[in-house]
Order: C-alpha cells, then structure tokens, then sequence
C-alpha cells in the first residue's frame, strides 16, 4: 500500500521530468518508480511513513496557503528590520514543548516555524523545540499554540 | 519581456557578488556556509531565468541538480561541524 | 485595449518585481544583521519567498508547458530545502556552542 | 650504465613519436582530415547512423565505442587501484587528529558520544532521496537524447548514496553494499562494455560493431542504453566505495 502511494509520486515526478508521453519512456518510468517506491517503503520508510489519509491531504491543501501568507508576512517583517537604520531587534532563544505524536507533524512544525514571522527552529529534541525569536513578541506568537493546533488538525486527526 | 530577463538575471548576480562577501569575511563557517548555501539558491533562480531566455529546457534539469547538490553539501557541512565526521552509527 | 499578452506580462512583472525586492532584502540582511542566527532568519524567509515568486513568475510566463511544471517542482524543492537548511545551520551552530547577540551586550 | 642505456631507448623511442606529432595538421587548420571528412558526416548522419540525437554520445558510444571502452577501462582502473590503497592502508585518516572534540553543552552532554541527526533533516533528506534517484535514472536513460549520461547520473546516483550516509550512519548503510556486490558494480561499466561489444560481433562480426541496417535502430538504442547504465552504476558505485573507505571509523 505504501509502496504503491510512493510509486504513484514518484512516477508523476518521472512524467514532470521527461515531458514526454512516449511508450518507451513510460514502460521505463513506470519501472524505475515501481522499484523505487518499494525501495522507499520497505527500507526508508519501514516504521511512520509520511503516509495521508484523504481528509488529512486535503486539510495539508487548505494549510498551503495559510503557510504563504505566513511567508510574505515574515519576509516583510525581516524587510522591515533589515531596512530600519536602527535595527530593532532583541533576539531570544526559547524552548517550546508540543504534544506531537508523528514525526511528519514534528517536520512540518519546524518548517512552519522557520518560514512564520520571526522565529527559527534552532533545535529539535523529541518534543521540545528551541526557536531563536528576533524579539520576544514573535516566540510569544509560537507559544500561544495557535500553529501547533493547525498542524495538529492536518496530521495528526 | 527578453530584455526585462536579461536585467533580472544581472541583478541576481550582483546579489549573489553581495553574498560571496559574507562568505569570505565570516567570522565564523557557518556564516560562510550559509552565504553559499543563499548563492547556490539564487544561482539556481538564474539557471532557471536562462532556460526560458535561452528556450532550453535542459538547463531546468542543470537547475534541479544545483539545488539537490546545493541542500546535500549544507546537510554534509553542518553534519561535520556537529560531530567532526560524516560516518558513524547514529540515527 | 488590454490583450491577454498584456495581463500576463503584467503578472509577471509583479511576481518577478515581488521577488527581486526580497531577494534584495535578503542580501542587505546578510550582509547588515548582526550575528549568525538573525542572518539565518533573513536567508531563508527571504530567499525562499523571492525565489519561489519568481519561479513562479516564469511558470506563468511560459504558459502551460512541462517545463512550467518543472519550474513549480524547482519551487517546491526550494521551499523544502531552504528551511531545512537553515534549521540545519542553526542547530550546527547551537550544538558547537555559538552564542546568540543580545541587545544588552553591547 | 644502465641509466644511459635506459635514457638512449626512450630517446629512440620518442623520435618516430615527434616526427609523427610535427607532422599533424596545426591545431584549428581548416584543411585538417577532422574538418574535411568526419565532422561532416558526424554532424550530417551522425543521428540517422548511431541511433544517438545527441550527437556527443553518438560520437561517444557508437563512432568511437572502442575509444570510450579504452577510456572507461583506465578510469576504473585507476580507480580500482586508488581503492586498493584505501582499504589496505585501512583507511585514510582525514580531519581526525585537527579536529577539536564538539564543546560540551551541558555536563551529560560531553559524555553522548556523536551528536544524533536533527530529526528534521532526517525526514527531508529520506522524503528528497526516492526522487533524487529517479532524477538519476532519468539522467543515466536520457543521455542519448539530451546532454546527460552515464557518467552524470552516476555522479548524481553517488550523491544520494553519500548523503543517505550521512544521515542515515555507515552503520545502516554499509550493509546494502557488500563487499563482492561492490566489486562487481564498480566493474559494471567495463563488463557492460564487454557486454555490448559481444553482442556486437553476433550482429556485424566486429567487436562493439553497432548494426548498421535502418529497421534495427531501436536495438541501437538498446545497446547504448545498456552502456549508459552500465557506466553509471558503475560511477555511483565507484563514488560510494570511495566515500565508504575515506576516513577510518
């Protein structure tokens, strides 16, 4: 089942990449993506694969966007600090603990958390992240669980 | 359109002449690796502005091997100045 | 008159002129801010938004083609990698023992 | 005297060896045999004849088959032996001895030995690695058609393995290299060479002959495929070994 899921990514990367719908080329992207799908299941991804349910893929859908928009926010607040002559920054670093079962959830925080305004993960250990704020109002942002929540409803539900 | 192209892609490479700066004063290696790693995304970019000026698709496959390449040496980088090696039985 | 050539265009400057103006921002960050991990946080808020806009900006300008399709996927892979690259540095950074600036040291 | 003797052969030697290079057409002479005969032909029949749309691994594979087989051959070889010096020497030791220990955060932490990967990175690094594979093989496949090949994709099938390294541990890696699996990878580009090169006496009598007749372009094709597999298994394999045997663990 995962294999097949994996296949599946992969062969569509395969059809991105060559561009051509030619038999040859199909016979062999469908080969390698089968092999690599399995290699990927059965060996890279042996215990809590990225796997999603249909709900959760659509929920990871409707969570781009808001990502995005977390995205231009955050670059504009760099822009901001960066243009200012003064510079107003007053970094933190901060550890924040979260109830996340998945790893996929864990990742996906992260990330989230580097690309939002102002905060960084500096370092990940089980469920405790250390995020370096460029001010204290940024961290508080992350500790008020607000993203947490989001995640939690696109993985882990 | 070509010409409007033609300035972005300049205009990236100052950008990253910008950048080698910090590469070269550091003051520590993970400034300088980082710098690198923010040259190799804009040449990435530049790669793919040359592919649509140049109408060679190829250069978007060259695009996608600077990228890969671009996140493996930063993962190889920070994995050797965490542990001093890049072999051993962690994980 | 506003042809279709013409939004489009239109579109494409936007984008592109979007992510010119964080790419820039991205390297006045580097070179100004003054210590490792607030260079991190303008390297890769910046340079991901400003390399995904204007990769973006060249899907639309070459229309619906694969090699558009390939420009989203650069996208994609951009917007992956460049965290975890970050998140990679910073974390090398905080296990060898670098310090962070604070306001009061100076 | 028995320097002198050596000195004076290869002076005999090298003599016929200079008349020879004094009398090639001067570099870039538009009378040259290449300019006048060959390059023509490549340029003009080198897709109908070699079954290669990129010229470069027509010339490559078909016209000068035998060239490149001589060619893969040295590489391996000289790799192979520069492989036989790392792992009889048990290793070299890079980076080991100028290398401060990682500074101790906490008391505990100094005791930890290696710092285990961010779990970030991990992920990322498993989720990219499936598809930098495909990228590979779509590279080492496609080499007749676009710029790429063998010895690109193998570059590019190395990259993976070395990073899966990193991240994953020797320690889980190792394992899906065995030693007599690793030797015979290594060796897949010269055998694969062998290979094709039999197969081509079956069809024209000579050795790596590539049938001429138009209706088997596609068993052209074939052949160079194979080759480019060949070379870039091989190349991957060649970079994971070397990787695996630098530094001692």
């Amino acid at each position: 089942m995962k294999a097949a899921q994996a296949s599946v990514v992969l062969f569509a990367f395969w059809l991105v990449l060559s561009g051509s719908l030619n038999l040859i080329d199909l016979a062999f992207g469908l080969i390698l993506s089968v092999l690599f799908g399995v290699w990927a299941a059965k060996t890279l991804w042996a215990e809590d694969a990225p796997v999603l349910t249909a709900r959760q893929a659509g929920q990871f859908v409707l969570y781009i966007p808001h990502l995005l928009k977390n995205m231009v926010v955050s670059a504009l607040q760099v822009a901001e600090v960066v243009l200012d002559p003064r510079m107003p920054i007053d970094p933190i670093i901060v550890g924040h603990r979260t109830p996340f079962k998945r790893e996929v959830t864990r990742v996906a925080y992260a990330n989230s958390i580097t690309l939002t305004p102002g905060t960084l993960t500096v370092d990940v250990e089980n469920n405790t992240f250390y995020i370096h704020g460029l001010a204290e109002s940024f961290t508080d942002e992350i500790a008020s669980g607000e993203l947490e929540q989001r995640l939690m409803r696109v993985f882990e539900e | 359109m070509e010409t409007f192209f033609w300035g972005l892609g300049i205009f990236l490479l100052v950008n990253a002449f910008v950048c080698l700066w910090r590469a070269y004063a550091g003051p520590t290696t993970v400034d300088r690796v980082l710098a690198v790693n923010i040259i190799g995304t804009k040449t990435l970019v530049v790669l793919a502005v040359l592919a649509l000026v140049f109408g060679r698709g190829i250069l978007l496959d060259v695009a996608l091997v600077y990228g890969l390449l671009n996140f493996v040496i930063t993962i190889a980088a920070t994995r050797f100045m965490e542990t001093g090696r890049l072999k051993g039985d962690w994980s | 008159m506003i042809s279709y050539e013409g939004i489009i265009n239109a579109i494409v400057v936007v984008l592109v002129g979007f992510g010119a103006f964080f790419f820039l921002v991205g390297t006045i960050g580097l070179v100004r801010l003054p210590d490792f991990y607030s260079r991190t946080h303008a390297a890769t808020k910046c340079d991901t938004l400003g390399a995904g806009s204007i990769l973006l900006a060249l899907a639309v300008f070459n229309g619906l083609e694969p090699s558009s399709v390939k420009m989203i996927a650069l996208a994609a892979l951009v917007l992956l990698s460049s965290p975890t690259s970050g998140h990679a540095l910073a974390r090398a950074a905080h296990r060898t023992g670098l310090d962070y600036w604070r306001l009061d040291k100076e | 005297m028995k320097n002198a003797a050596v000195a004076s052969l290869l002076v005999i030697f090298a003599i016929p060896l200079l008349i020879a290079v004094a009398e090639l057409p001067p570099f870039g002479d538009p009378d040259a045999p290449i300019h006048t005969h060959i390059s023509a032909r490549y340029i003009e029949q080198g897709v109908e004849e070699a079954g290669a749309e990129n010229l470069v691994t027509g010339v490559l594979l078909n016209y000068r088959g035998f060239d490149t087989f001589g060619e893969v051959t040295v590489i391996f070889t000289a790799l192979a032996a520069a492989l036989a010096v790392l792992l009889t020497s048990g290793g070299v030791q890079y980076f080991q001895e100028d290398r401060p220990p990682a500074p101790p955060k906490g008391a505990d932490e100094s005791e930890r030995p290696p710092t285990p990967v961010s779990p970030v990175v991990l992920f990322v690094v498993r989720l990219l690695a499936p598809f930098i594979g495909i990228f590979a093989a779509f590279v080492i496949l496609h080499g007749h058609v676009t710029p790429g090949g063998g010895f690109q994709g193998g570059a590019i099938l190395g990259a993976m393995f070395i990073v899966l390294t990193i991240v994953l541990g020797a320690g889980k890696v190792r394992p899906r290299l065995p030693e007599p699996l690793a030797r015979w990878l290594q060796g897949a580009a010269p055998l694969s060479f062998v290979l094709i090169g039999a197969l081509g006496v079956a069809f024209t009598g000579f050795y790596l002959g590539f049938p001429p007749e138009h209706s088997l372009h596609l068993v052209r094709e074939l052949m160079m495929v194979v080759l480019e597999i060949g070379i870039g298994v091989g190349g991957a394999a060649i970079f994971a070994r070397i990787f695996l045997a630098m530094e001692a663990d």
